[in-house]
């Protein structure tokens, strides 16, 4: 055993250890630590990922001493170990990003509480990554939701404590439920490890006994995580969240949170129940209807808004219903589309967040669509940064979304029942996305009169002024522009790792 | 044995409802307590009895404290606001 | 559905139904503490449930007595542990819920949460 | 060789419009367009008219008694909810329906890992309990992230109701035992009475958490209510005299730390194959079961200062 193989084991670890660490640190340590700590695991998981594309396999790291049906143990992939960087990029990115606003908005006895929030979950999303266990995940599924609730209610005003509690009632239904999907899984099967499990499920699918539960289960867990990623029906608490939580937990929750679910879910659809099965058993067909009403009303509300924060939020509803609506075609095609869209929405969405806050900083603090006016001139990076990211999610060609959508369309084409619906609904939701995002570029880059700008006295802000954030947008428009431009290996990649996922 | 699972799932049952439907807040959190009660005899007959013992100390204890002070908390905030503060009986 | 086969095993129906009232409870009660109650309720059911697979009739908690380690003797530990686990995730999720109610009372002066949201939207923005 | 350019000619270079765009000049004012442009009038009373009536149509809109539609929509709502709850039960009942019988030994679950756990937990693991061995030897991940759950719930209670650096009459306002009878001599005799019997009591559940049923967790929640009743009947100055919030952060840090490595040691060397090289001493000894012991006593003290913690924190909100 080579001992790259024990660093997936190590990420966990560490960041676990970091969260009580941040305890015991005043506020600036805290920020250091979970910097560093957050930078050593990119680097951890970049080695791991250099090792399995060397490999070309996925290993079974077991945790304790006893092997596979009876201890825990982690599964680690090429898919696995690509999702964990990227997931580690953002984090970092978006921590950096958010620097002055956590400062300015957080209460300074409360700041290494912030970060003890980071961690765990940080060491969740690992945990949901790499764990090959079902009860496992349940646990850090609630980490995680624990975790992401103290990040949206950091920040401490009325509409952060309502949304908080909407967002925890939610959640608490979907883990309910999940709990309750798992209980059947291991009556049925007897086990709780993922590959055991499916290889009791092919047996009962074999024989046909138990399957009307199976069925059951299968709706349980999907409508349980789909309620815990924000599905359309089940968004509610999702603008409010978004839209006033201080910016890096904004932008964490956006774009690595919910995804932390959908990669959760994909395993138990890949390595849990089988793929097939799951083809054969209709609940893909609901997530495919809810994915495609969620693009359409999810871009309707976010027309209709004019706070800028709730707009991308709303947004992120609309992406959310194209990431289901890619398990709904239930081929390999639209799980490859679905799996780059989690890239590419993270990616792009927590550029956004970034960027609007940016714009903001340079329209007094103001998040009214009239205020922004002229503000692409005011602080000119967010303004190019916020163009990247609303091209890119339009799908203009260059960035990452363009890719996403091309994958999504080939799927389509692919399967032959969905595809009216679907390619109506992606051209449908382009147009509209197309009409919020353009409406806010025009705005930002439409000359305020001077007479107004003497009136408000708006700040201009250059790169200088916050060198944190320009660096983490400059990054972000790479990693844009990176995913957009080079696709294919990216793909490749990810057609090998779903491969070797099941 | 088999009956007496019987009652107490019974008892769960009402306790259950009778929560939802009740209209004073102590009442639903005492009916509370006595669920989480019922559950932990229940541990005992299903022989779990590390669960028991939890189930006891933390659903029937500290949970159930935690809800009183919530109740308290909330209830010494109407008076507050009230400022009238004659009864002190809680 | 088997109508036989669900009195047969009456525990777990009584969960899957104290399931849907604990579920129904979160989801409807305009209440927050009651809401509250419900998530409990809910999470108890699940652990009932949970814990009925684990139970053999005849056979005695699985504490070594005597030596005697025959899988005859005992019934299955693993349900245990793990509802031993949810234990403490329940309570902890009940103490933050608890505590944003009483943020949210101090706040808002009420526990209807339809009525805070409502305040909200009428703000505005 | 770059020759001086005029400033005419400077001014017509694309560099220097490029630059002038940058500066949020509109170069094609009066070029482009036909007529110059209105004004567009941001007078202050506009605007506030325009926020005024938005604010009386979001009133308008949500004012619920009077506003029928929205009241339907409400019913609606929760007539479509009731009935989810209805058609999820009913859809849970007909599954439970086709399952095995309760209490019957072979159902999938009675399988070769329960075999093993009962057969072998006592040599593997040393714990008498094969609960507390399962749960902290076998499956000690899941138990990891579950003390890591408590820690991070207390942080978020931290987060909502500790109140740093406040005005005195304002901490006051919110510390609710100023309004209680103090000094209770019932209460008082009968916490004498109770309370070293209870802490005694979670102390041995702890420590005897391998030999019988309990351990770390049943026994921390003891003695946090041990704790709770004590300040209860003495009030907050005597319990700070030992019990602080800096006491709970060293404490929980340093049994998580504890924990974390311990279990780092016993992953990493269980997934490389080495020995672990801790003993696991003789069954039914209270100094046996290796790490189980030393994890029962994290797992406890972790608790009891959670389970005091949140306490304190909905009483008083600091410490």
């Amino acid at each position: 055993m080579e001992f790259v193989q024990n660093f997936p084991f190590f990420s966990i670890i560490l960041s676990l250890f970091a969260g009580p660490l941040c305890s015991i640190l005043n506020g600036k340590w805290a920020k250091r630590v979970n910097l560093a700590v957050i930078t050593i695991i990119l680097a951890m998981s970049s080695a791991v990922l250099a090792f399995t594309l060397r490999t070309g396999d996925s290993y079974v790291y077991m945790m304790g001493h006893f092997p596979a049906p009876w201890g825990n143990e982690i599964r680690v992939g090429m898919l696995e170990a690509l999702m964990a960087v990227f997931f580690c990029l953002i984090m970092l990115l978006c921590m950096i990003g958010g620097v002055l606003e956590r400062e300015r908005e957080i209460e300074s006895t409360k700041q290494n509480l912030y970060y003890i929030m980071v961690n765990l979950l940080l060491s969740s999303l690992l945990a949901l990554i790499y764990t090959n266990d079902l009860f496992t995940a349940y646990v850090f599924v609630e980490i995680n939701t624990i975790s992401a609730c103290g990040l949206i209610m950091i920040r401490q005003n009325g509409r952060t404590f309502e949304a908080a509690i909407r967002y925890m009632i939610m959640s608490l239904l979907g883990s309910g439920m999940l709990l309750l999907g798992i209980c059947f899984l291991y009556d049925l099967t007897g086990h709780l490890l993922m590959s055991n499990i499916k290889e009791q499920v092919a047996i009962l699918n074999a024989s046909g006994q138990y399957h009307m539960p199976l069925l059951i289960t299968v709706g349980l867990i999907s409508v349980g995580i789909a309620i815990k990623s924000a599905l359309f029906p089940f968004h509610a608490w999702l603008p409010d969240a978004y839209g006033y939580s201080t910016l890096s937990s904004a932008a964490i929750l956006s774009s690595l949170v919910s995804k932390g679910y959908i990669f959760l879910l994909v395993k138990i659809f890949y390595r849990v129940i089988g793929f097939d099965i799951v083809r054969d058993s209709k609940i893909i067909n609901v997530l495919f209807v809810f994915g495609v009403i969620g693009m359409i009303m999810g871009s309707i509300s976010a027309i209709k808004e004019s706070n800028i924060r709730r707009m991308i939020a709303y947004s992120s509803v609309a992406q959310i219903g194209y990431i289901y609506m890619g398990f709904g075609f239930g081929t390999e095609l639209g799980m490859i589309a679905s799996l780059y869209h989690i890239i590419s929405h993270a990616a792009t969405k927590s550029l956004l967040f970034v960027a609007a806050s940016g714009i903001t900083d340079a329209s007094g603090d103001s998040t009214d669509f009239f205020d922004l006016t002229g503000a692409g001139y005011r602080n000119k990076l967010a303004g190019i940064a916020f163009t990247v990211g609303a091209l890119s999610m339009v799908g203009f060609p260059l960035f990452t979304g363009f890719i996403s959508k091309l994958l999504f369309a080939q799927a389509a084409v692919d399967s032959y029942h969905k595809l009216l619906p679907a390619l109506i609904a992606l051209a449908v939701s382009t147009i509209l996305n197309t009409v919020y995002f353009m409406k806010t570029v025009i705005r930002i880059y439409t000359p305020e009169k001077r007479e107004v700008l003497a009136k408000k006295q708006y700040q201009v802000i250059t790169m200088k002024d916050q060198k944190w954030k320009s660096a983490a947008l400059v990054c972000f428009i790479a990693i844009n522009l990176f995913f957009g431009l080079y696709s294919e290996p990216v793909v490749g990649l990810l057609e090998r790792g779903l491969k070797i996922f099941a | 044995m088999q009956v007496f699972m019987k009652i107490l799932l019974g008892f769960l049952l009402v306790c259950a409802i009778s929560v939802s439907l009740s209209k004073k807040l102590l009442n639903s959190i005492l009916i509370f307590m006595s669920y989480s009660l019922i559950m932990s005899i229940i541990w005992i007959l299903l022989e779990s009895p590390d669960l028991a013992i939890t189930e006891a100390a933390v659903g029937a204890g500290i949970t159930s404290v935690l809800f009183f002070v919530t109740l308290k908390k909330i209830q010494a905030m109407i008076k507050s606001e009230n400022e009238e503060g004659e009864d002190k009986d809680e | 559905m088997n109508l036989a086969n669900l009195f047969n095993n009456y525990e777990e129906a009584v969960a899957m139904i104290l399931f849907g009232i604990g579920f129904s409870n979160l989801l409807l009660q305009k209440n927050l503490i009651k809401k509250i109650i419900g998530l409990n309720i809910m999470d108890t059911a699940v652990y009932l449930f949970l814990a009925l697979k684990g139970y053999i009739e005849g056979r005695k908690a699985p504490i070594v007595v005597n030596g005697v380690q025959s899988v005859e003797a005992y019934i299955n530990p693993i349900p245990s542990g793990l509802v031993l686990t949810g234990i403490v995730v329940s309570v902890s999720v009940t103490a933050l819920m608890l505590s944003l109610t009483i943020r949210l009372y101090r706040r808002y002066h009420t526990l209807d949460l339809d009525e805070i949201s409502t305040r909200l939207k009428k703000e505005g923005l | 060789m770059s020759k001086k350019v005029s400033e005419e000619k400077y001014k017509k270079t694309l560099t220097y419009r490029l630059k002038q765009w940058l500066d949020g000049e509109d170069l094609f004012t009066g070029t482009v367009e036909m007529k110059p442009q209105e004004p567009y009038k941001v007078d202050q009373a506009v605007s506030e008219q325009r926020h005024e009536e938005k604010k009386r149509l979001l009133e308008q809109i949500y004012d619920i008694e009077h506003n029928p539609e929205m009241r339907i929509f409400n019913k609606i709502y929760r007539l479509f909810a009731f009935l989810f709850c209805i058609f999820l039960v009913l859809m849970l009942l007909t599954a439970v329906s086709n399952l095995p019988t309760v209490g019957s030994a072979d159902r999938p679950v009675n399988n070769e890992v329960a075999k093993r756990y009962i057969e072998n937990g006592l040599q593997e693991t040393g714990a008498v309990n094969i609960v507390t061995g399962m749960i902290l030897d076998y499956r000690a991940f899941d138990t990891l992230g579950e003390s890591h759950v408590l820690f991070v719930a207390t942080c978020t209670v931290l987060i909502l109701l500790r109140e740093d650096k406040k005005k005195k009459a304002e901490q006051n306002q919110n510390n609710d035992r100023l309004y209680e009878p103090k000094n209770d001599v019932i209460l008082q005799t009968v916490a004498k009475i109770l309370v070293p019997p209870i802490v005694i009591f979670g102390i041995y559940v702890i420590l005897c958490g391998h030999l019988g049923p309990g351990g770390g967790f049943s026994g921390g929640a003891i003695i946090g209510a041990g704790l709770i009743l004590y300040q209860n009947a003495f009030g907050f100055h005597k319990t700070e005299r030992f019990f602080t919030a800096k006491t709970y952060k060293v404490l929980s840090f340093s049994a998580l730390a504890c924990y974390a490595l311990s279990k780092c040691y016993s992953f990493y060397t269980g997934a490389n194959h080495l020995e672990s090289g801790i003993p696991l001493g003789t069954p039914g000894a209270i100094l046996s079961s290796g790490l189980i012991f030393v994890l029962n006593i994290c797992v406890g003290i972790v608790v009891a200062g959670t389970m005091y913690t949140f306490y304190v924190m909905f009483r008083k909100g600091g410490y």
